[in-house]
């Protein structure tokens, strides 16, 4: 991995940014209606709306909306949210830091039961333990957010039924308990798609590892089962796992849109379907903005990963 | 096809005939226990309060967050009448048209800075003024010129007389802000809150939680008795009640029909319905075909089954509604004449208006609350019968604000209840009202509305009030099928919460927690 | 066929597709009421003999609103996922075909645009649209569209290079040919691949779309709308969610299965 | 070699217990169709110090014997009897847990192709050391100091360097010398040579057999030697069992079996094994025509991206390989051109411009006109020049039938009217001797043989001037390998069509070709005619090429 190959690739990714955030921009100012009549609502009145439009700038064009909302970023300022009136920054920086937390809690728990679950089904192939994980992977994909967090609330967070709080959030500086509480059920209901998509893919990828000839001429050599696996077949079916992993962000930056709605918890995903349904447009391009930089850095982080999880991969 | 046409006893299943409390009753029955200071009350809600500036802010948990922060010159009390807030007492001059307001004594914000009448003058001058958005100022645009006489007295003359004022100086959105904090950045009236209400602010955070603490030097003395209270957000319904119900919350603002007979249903829990005069109404654009005729908007009315909607769309928490806007909490409101669900006479009435064949419409409702499109697919089902074949189109809010509301031409609208009948018609009726969106304009409705804003007398108004409801009996500009209840809940511990009819107003100081 | 359906898996997508298949074009026709009537009688009623699965907050029975919501719903999936095939397989091939900087200006804004997550790519999308069925689909599309224009040009790209390809290009076969006659059937399997498997994501999408309402909108019978109305009588009336709720996973995990198998069953390494 | 050593050392041993002794062995696979018998009734003994070796075609059951030994059997094969004794001990009684402990270190084994045997993300060090500390109960630091005098005695000249490398940073060459350390490093009793120099170029297979010759003689272990080419067989093994359909046919010492094959089928492998002093070609024209001539063509690949050139342009400049440099030739009518080379050498891709396939510089004359460039290439150079690809698997379009891919050139030349298309098509068949019913298969109902069949006869169908056969056989069974060659002599023969041979088979093409060019690192090194092949003024590297080859005839047993 040359550092030429780095800079070639981050610069591909602010260039995709920079694409996806002039998209966004003029999507948005094609759509019908504007923040100001969205936080005025139907109760407003007509000269209230166009006071607030001349308040928050919207009478002017949208290429001169992007001109100062670039310029804005170039001087580290993301601009104000028009519905809530505080900085973008703001807004969104908190959001992120509790989808993170909600998100690195779901993607851990995925990698420490999925590999394990794949692993388990490769080298148990054909067998009912086989057959049983991979009944509940099929399930667990197919099952939408929406049904999974409905179920998870009625069965274990209804009144005197479940043991967990149904949805909120609790920062874990203040409690890590109610953190710990609050975080499991929207983490599993994010966590339960991402499970069988990662450990289908462990699987598969074991498995073919598993028959490869490297693995036959270690068992050949004598080596333990242990060995065998842990050392020679693991380490070469995880690189396709990392890939997966990092595809799956995307889904899990999509998941939490669903998740955090119904938990109730604070985060990027709410922020920004508010932001869609008010047309908060500093708010949807830095959540878009946020979300398409993590993605694209996930790919880069993943591609380090397998580089180094596999010696012959090399970029240049 | 007379399957609509049942009893609602049949159909609701025993609920109405559960006990549940008013919340008048709720309160003279509470009224012996001595309150005890102290507590957080935790409220969960599940709209965002996206601003806490009390100008303009219409959300319906903003509301009680600025009732809680903020007092206006005078407040609408549980009983729909204007109670003393900041002004303790006021008075009319004879013609309606100059009012003396008399300030408390000693009244401070919550840094500590007087709240003097310049505060009141320099509040209703930034509502007036065109270039601030301010919700209440179609309520009190009569107003000609307001002056302070001295720190505790404020004047307000108005263009043309208004009996009314002090229950438009109620207006959630007229609550006094400091001359201040209206000098400084308006955007700050968004986050931060230098009230005289109850309650101060402590923290802000519209995605998770707001949490008010309580004003030690509030006018009242001895109020709040709590020390704290929290709005928690739960956007998602489910999770709001399991959260209310496993006792995570002690108030539910806002309980759906869906739910109520289940929270009520529930040990030490106390849910109030409150009935109000919010209703549902269904535009239909007059100035164009088919609704120009008024026999075709009559034959609507005859179409639809309007217990039986209470019964299936409300879980029969409300009323039916007769095409009136005023319920008869109203003062003036006339005895409304009941329209019966006649398809036969109604596909009648419309080959007669020229259309033998029915009529194909589509009627669009925002998804925004549910309730719209509810009515919307049960209007469409029942007026089969009648010949209307309505295709029903529902769409996102944002959608409907910007495609829809006040240019369409069939769409479902959702209304709260109105402090007066000025207000109400001052909306959606007359001819310059703000929201006029059905093209019925009627000059003698107008008068009449006008008319009685002037008078103060009871009698002569009563009288004008009725003319105007007549008329608009007559023409049907509306089809307002069902008036919904207010429900909300508080749990084992909460005493004495309540909310009026209207909505906006909370009385959160008069709640206190009974824990053993 | 009978190899493909020796492993348990197939089987079982196999069914599960035919029943969602059957549902989708003869549902509505076999439909016991109509699903937009409303019987105040039996409102949230669990399954009895006249309503086999019970009825929902309006009394509408839920059998017939499942069978009249599948072909809106697996249409969906279906069509969806049809347009963004097409479209992208159109893109990927040209761009396999073509490569140089045609091939690296398409591919550098496909990599703009795989950079959001197919989720927010529909939001956004269907925001602009202005929710509903239609745009819904519509977004959908739009949005699997880079993701197999990507798979259709590697596929295109891994054929492009096999020696029945160069025989035809030594024989001096014209392009059209060689796309259409050489590299295009053998560039299919992975792509109807990944296009099976991606309806059971639109479904999802689509339904996740309607639970959200930006989709399809009331009185529509969608699936995932279904539920998204019913969840506030869940504890009511289980029924009216779960139904919907197993008629959704039933369909994705028809076309997942059946997808999966399918993959199984063409791959060159399996099938020796 | 001394094989009267050797198998004097083996008459000595065999008083003492064999190291190998297997004794009416039957293996079958679990199947749809039913049972399948892999092996039947084996019976084969290697002798202490004695190396066996074990020679069949594909599927005769070779590959299944080693597993057997191995104990590491698919879990549909079924055992019917029959015993395997290593040093007299019964292993078909043991548990898994025995056999790992034997595994690697009394009966090591080393594979055909060592880059998929190696673990790709493992160092060379750490794969030969965790056999050390395994078996012989090492530290750390005493099996690496140990691996490391292992590599030393393969012939690799830094073995320390070596240990540090990953398998994708070593040559074939120095993989496969790792893989044997390893196999030696635990002083075994024996060892299972499976194809062990197949997947190497012809000289460092050369230098593996000597390798394995040597420490064989060192060490004094045991070996089986698995195979499908007799000839190099013969060269390092004591013994020689031919198995074929699972039986073993013929077995005994080297020179018996080549001087009196006693089974047919050993007849016929022998016959197949192709011998440079036997001529089968064709007699090349009298007067030497030139159809086409190459000249000073290059072939350069990978050229920087843009991206490259603006960013790193001092870096721009090293990136990509001339793929063939200054490359002069020519091609006579009717005759057959053979250029052999080792893999990389550039050969295939000398086809590929001839082929118009690929971008060069430099310039083609066909017939006197001059072509600059592969665009200016048209479609009457295409149908006169054919070429036959060496993976007939991926040569035929698996969606068509065998019909309508013959028919094709017949279709895009208008070599005969629409209407006789069918009729033609079934000529041709006949004429590669297929019957014209495969018409109407699809490639995948057909062997590996047939479908190369199927592609020569697409080539020929086009009634060309020139066939360019790149590595056609390569891919094939020995006997199937014999069998094409022929019948492209035959083609040949019949229609006066040159051919183009590309191979690294320096016996076969001595056996086919008028003239041979030799390609090394995308140069032509070397040009001759067959009868110069052994002439002194030949290219070192020629000889050491014709040096390298096993030549094994029915006359030259020992």
């Amino acid at each position: 991995m040359s550092r030429g190959y780095l800079i070639r690739r981050l610069l591909a990714i602010i260039l995709v940014l920079a694409i996806v955030t002039l998209a966004v921009f003029a999507i948005t100012t094609i759509l019908p209606g504007n923040a100001a009549i969205m936080i005025l609502g139907e109760y407003a009145t007509p000269d209230a709306v166009a006071a607030l439009e001349r308040q928050l700038h919207l009478d002017q064009p949208w290429y001169m909306q992007y001109l100062s909302w670039v310029a804005g970023i170039l001087h580290g300022d993301f601009g104000t949210s028009l519905r809530l009136s505080q900085p973008v920054t703001q807004v969104v920086g908190e959001a992120f830091l509790n989808s993170a937390m909600l998100a690195l809690t779901a993607l851990a728990a995925v990698i420490i039961v999925a590999i394990p679950l794949g692993v388990l089904a490769a080298l148990k192939r054909g067998t009912v333990i086989d057959l049983a994980i991979g009944l509940f992977s099929y399930l667990g994909t197919a099952l939408p957010e929406f049904v999974t967090a409905t179920l998870l609330l009625v069965f274990l967070a209804a009144p005197n039924v479940g043991p967990f709080p149904a949805g909120g959030f609790v920062a874990p500086w203040e409690d890590l308990a109610g953190f710990a509480a609050h975080v499991i059920l929207p983490a599993a209901t994010l966590g339960l798609i991402l499970l069988a998509h990662v450990s289908r893919q462990v699987r598969s990828e074991m498995s073919e590892v598993l028959a490869s000839d490297y693995v036959r001429a270690a068992r050949l050599k004598g080596l333990s089962e242990r060995r065998v696996i842990w050392r020679h077949t693991l380490p070469n079916s995880l690189a396709p796992a990392v890939a997966v992993i990092s595809l799956d962000i995307g889904y899990l930056l999509g998941g939490i849109i669903v998740v955090e709605e119904i938990f109730a918890w604070p985060g990027l995903g709410r922020v920004l379907m508010y932001a869609l349904e008010n047309r908060d447009l500093p708010v949807i391009q830095a959540v878009t903005l946020l979300l398409a930089a993590i993605y694209a850095l996930s790919n880069l982080v993943s591609d380090i990963i397998i580089a180094k999880l596999d010696p012959r991969v090399r970029y240049a | 096809m007379t399957k609509f046409m049942l009893t609602r006893r049949n159909v609701v299943m025993g609920l109405a005939a559960t006990a549940l409390v008013p919340g008048l009753d709720l309160q003279d029955a509470l009224a012996a226990a001595t309150p005890k200071p102290g507590g957080t009350l935790r409220i969960s809600h599940s709209t965002r309060i996206a601003t806490l500036n009390v100008l303009n802010c219409s959300g319906p948990a903003e509301y009680p967050a600025v009732d809680m922060l903020y007092s206006g010159l005078t407040r609408m009390g549980p009983d729909n009448k204007p109670m003393a807030d900041l002004a303790q007492r006021w008075e009319a001059s004879a013609d309606a048209k100059t009012f003396t307001f008399h300030l408390r004594e000693g009244i401070t914000f919550h840094d500590g800075s007087p709240c003097t009448a310049d505060d009141v003058v320099a509040t209703y001058q930034a509502i007036l003024s065109p270039d601030i958005p301010a919700a209440a100022r179609s309520v009190l645009n009569m107003i000609d010129k307001i002056e302070a006489v001295d720190p505790t007295t404020v004047k307000i003359t108005l263009a043309s007389p208004f009996a009314d004022l002090p229950i438009s100086t109620a207006h959630p959105n007229a609550r006094i802000l400091s001359k201040a904090a209206l000098a400084g950045p308006r955007e700050k009236l968004d986050t931060t809150v230098n009230g005289t209400g109850p309650f101060k602010l402590e923290t802000y955070d519209s995605a998770r939680m707001v949490r008010l603490v309580k004003n030690e030097n509030y006018f009242i003395k001895g109020k709040p008795y709590l020390d704290a209270v929290e709005l928690y957000l739960f956007p998602d319904l489910a999770a709001e009640s399991a959260n209310f119900l496993n006792g995570a919350m002690d108030v539910m603002l806002t309980v759906q029909q869906a739910d109520f007979q289940r929270i009520a249903a529930s040990s030490g829990i106390k849910a109030q319905r409150i009935p109000s005069g919010r209703f549902v109404n269904i535009t239909m654009r007059q100035d164009q075909k088919p609704f120009d005729d008024v026999r075709v908007r009559k034959a609507l009315a005859m179409s639809i089954d309007r217990p039986t909607l209470v019964d299936i769309v409300l879980e029969g928490l409300g009323r039916p509604a007769y095409d009136n806007l005023l319920s008869p909490e109203f003062q003036y409101a006339i005895q409304t004449p009941e329209i019966p669900y006649d398809p036969a006479s109604a596909k009648k009435l419309l080959a007669e208006a020229g259309y033998p064949d029915g009529i194909k419409i589509k009627l669009v409702a925002s998804n925004r609350p549910a309730i719209r499109a509810q009515v919307a697919v049960a209007v469409k089902e029942m007026a089969k019968a009648a010949g209307f074949d309505i295709d029903v189109e529902t769409m996102s809010h944002d959608t409907y604000l910007a495609n829809i509301w006040m240019k369409g031409q069939f769409y479902m609208g959702y209304w709260g209840m109105q402090a007066t009948e000025d207000a109400t018609f001052n909306l959606l009726l007359t001819s310059n009202a703000s929201y006029e969106d059905t093209g019925w304009k009627n000059k003698e409705f107008d008068q009449l509305v006008s008319d009685a804003r002037q008078t103060t007398d009871t009698e002569k108004r009563r009288d004008l009030y009725a003319k105007a409801q007549e008329l608009m009996l007559r023409d049907t500009p509306y089809i307002v099928p069902i008036f919904e209840d207010v429900l909300t809940a508080s749990g084992k511990s909460v005493e004495d919460w309540t909310t009026a009819p209207l909505s906006g107003y909370f009385y959160v100081e008069n709640v206190w927690l009974n824990k053993a | 066929m009978r190899r493909f359906l020796s492993s348990p898996s197939a089987v079982v997508g196999t069914t599960l597709l035919v029943l969602v298949l059957f549902a989708a074009l003869f549902g509505p026709l076999i439909a016991p009421y109509d699903p937009q009537e409303f019987h105040p009688l039996a409102r949230l009623q669990g399954p009895s003999a006249s309503y086999w699965l019970g009825t929902d907050q309006f009394g509408r029975d839920l059998l017939s609103r499942i069978l009249s919501g599948a072909p809106a719903t697996i249409a969906f999936g279906v069509f969806s996922t049809t347009i963004g095939v097409v479209v992208g397989s159109l893109i990927g091939v040209i761009a396999g075909v073509s490569s140089g900087w045609v091939d690296s200006t398409i591919m550098r804004i496909l990599d703009g645009l795989l950079a959001v997550p197919d989720l927010l790519f529909t939001l956004l999308i269907v925001t602009v649209l202005g929710g509903g069925m239609e745009h819904a689909l519509l977004a959908v599309a739009v949005a699997f569209t880079p993701g197999m224009a990507r798979i259709a040009r590697s596929a295109v790209l891994s054929v492009r290079t096999r020696d029945y390809v160069r025989a035809a290009v030594a024989r001096g076969e014209s392009g059209l040919y060689i796309v259409g006659r050489e590299v295009l059937p053998n560039a299919l399997s992975p792509i109807v691949v990944e296009a099976t498997i991606r309806v059971s994501f639109a479904i999802m999408i689509g339904a996740t779309l309607g639970f959200l309402g930006l989709g399809a909108q009331p009185p529509s019978t969608e699936w995932g709308l279904m539920v998204s109305e019913a969840r506030q009588f869940m504890f009511r009336n289980p029924w009216c969610v779960a139904i919907p709720g197993l008629s959704i996973a039933t369909a994705a995990l028809g076309f997942n299965l059946f997808g999966d198998a399918l993959r199984d069953a063409l791959d060159p390494r399996r099938s020796h | 070699m001394s094989a009267a050593l050797t198998s004097a050392e083996a008459k000595a041993a065999s008083k003492e217990k064999p190291a190998l002794a297997v004794h009416k062995y039957s293996l079958s696979y679990r199947t749809e169709a039913g049972l399948i018998a892999a092996l039947r009734n084996i019976d084969l003994t290697i002798a202490k110090g004695e190396t066996v070796g074990l020679v069949g075609e594909s599927g005769s059951g070779k590959s299944s014997m080693a597993w057997s030994i191995m104990r590491y059997l698919p879990p549909n094969a079924v055992e019917q009897g029959g015993a395997i004794r290593l040093a007299g001990e019964e292993i078909l009684d043991y548990t898994p847990h025995e056999m790992a402990t034997i595994r690697g270190s009394r009966v090591p084994m080393v594979f055909q192709d060592p880059s998929t045997s190696l673990n790709p993300t493992i160092r060379l060090g750490e794969q030969i050391a965790e056999v050390l500390i395994r078996h012989r109960g090492l530290t750390k630091a005493e099996a690496y100091a140990e691996a490391e005098a292992a590599l030393a005695r393969t012939g690799i000249t830094h073995p320390k360097e070596m240990l540090q490398r990953y398998p994708h940073e070593a040559s074939g060459g120095e993989k496969q010398r790792v893989v044997i350390a390893t196999a030696f490093a635990c002083e075994p009793e024996l060892i299972i040579f499976d194809e062990p120099t197949t997947a190497l170029d012809i000289l460092t297979a050369r230098q593996i057999l000597d390798l394995f010759t040597r420490l064989r003689e060192e060490t004094n272990v045991s070996a089986l030697y698995i195979s499908h080419d007799l000839g190099l067989v013969s060269r390092v093994v004591d013994r020689v069992a031919v198995i074929h359909k699972g039986v073993i046919v013929e077995n005994g010492s080297v020179d018996e079996v080549f001087r009196h094959p006693k089974a047919d089928y050993t007849r016929q492998l022998i016959g197949a094994v192709p011998d440079p002093e036997r001529w089968i070609g064709v007699e090349a024209p009298a007067v030497p025509q030139t159809l086409i001539r190459l000249t000073n063509a290059g072939v350069h690949y990978g050229g920087p991206s843009l991206l490259q050139r603006i960013f790193q342009p001092e870096e721009a400049g090293k990136v990509g390989f001339w793929g063939a440099r200054n490359v002069s030739l020519d091609i006579r009518k009717g005759e057959l051109l053979g250029v052999v080379g080792e893999s990389g050498s550039g050969k295939s891709t000398i086809a590929k411009v001839l082929a118009g396939l690929q971008d060069f510089e430099g310039t083609l004359e066909v017939d006197g006109r001059t072509i600059g460039s592969r665009k200016a290439i048209d479609r009457a150079y295409r149908r006169r020049v054919q070429i036959v690809f060496q993976h007939p698997d991926a040569s035929l379009n698996p969606r068509q039938k065998i019909g309508t891919i013959i028919g094709r050139p017949l279709k895009l030349y208008q070599i005969v009217p629409r209407r006789q298309v069918k009729i033609r098509v079934g000529q041709l068949l006949e004429m590669v001797r297929l019957p014209a019913a495969y018409a109407k298969r699809y490639p995948h109902q057909l062997s590996g043989g047939e479908k190369q069949r199927v592609a020569i006869a697409r080539a020929f169908a086009a009634e060309p001037e020139l066939v360019i056969c790149d590595e056609v056989t390569a891919a094939l069974d020995v006997s199937v390998q014999a069998a094409v060659a022929e019948l492209l002599v035959k083609l040949q023969r019949d229609t006066g069509t040159a051919c183009l041979f590309i191979t690294h088979d320096l016996n076969l093409i001595r056996q086919l070709a008028h003239r041979i060019a030799v390609m090394r690192h995308g140069v032509l090194v070397d040009f001759f005619d067959r009868r110069d092949a052994r002439a002194d003024d030949r290219n070192p590297y020629t000889k050491a090429l014709l040096d390298a080859v096993p030549v094994q005839s029915s006359s030259a047993a020992a």
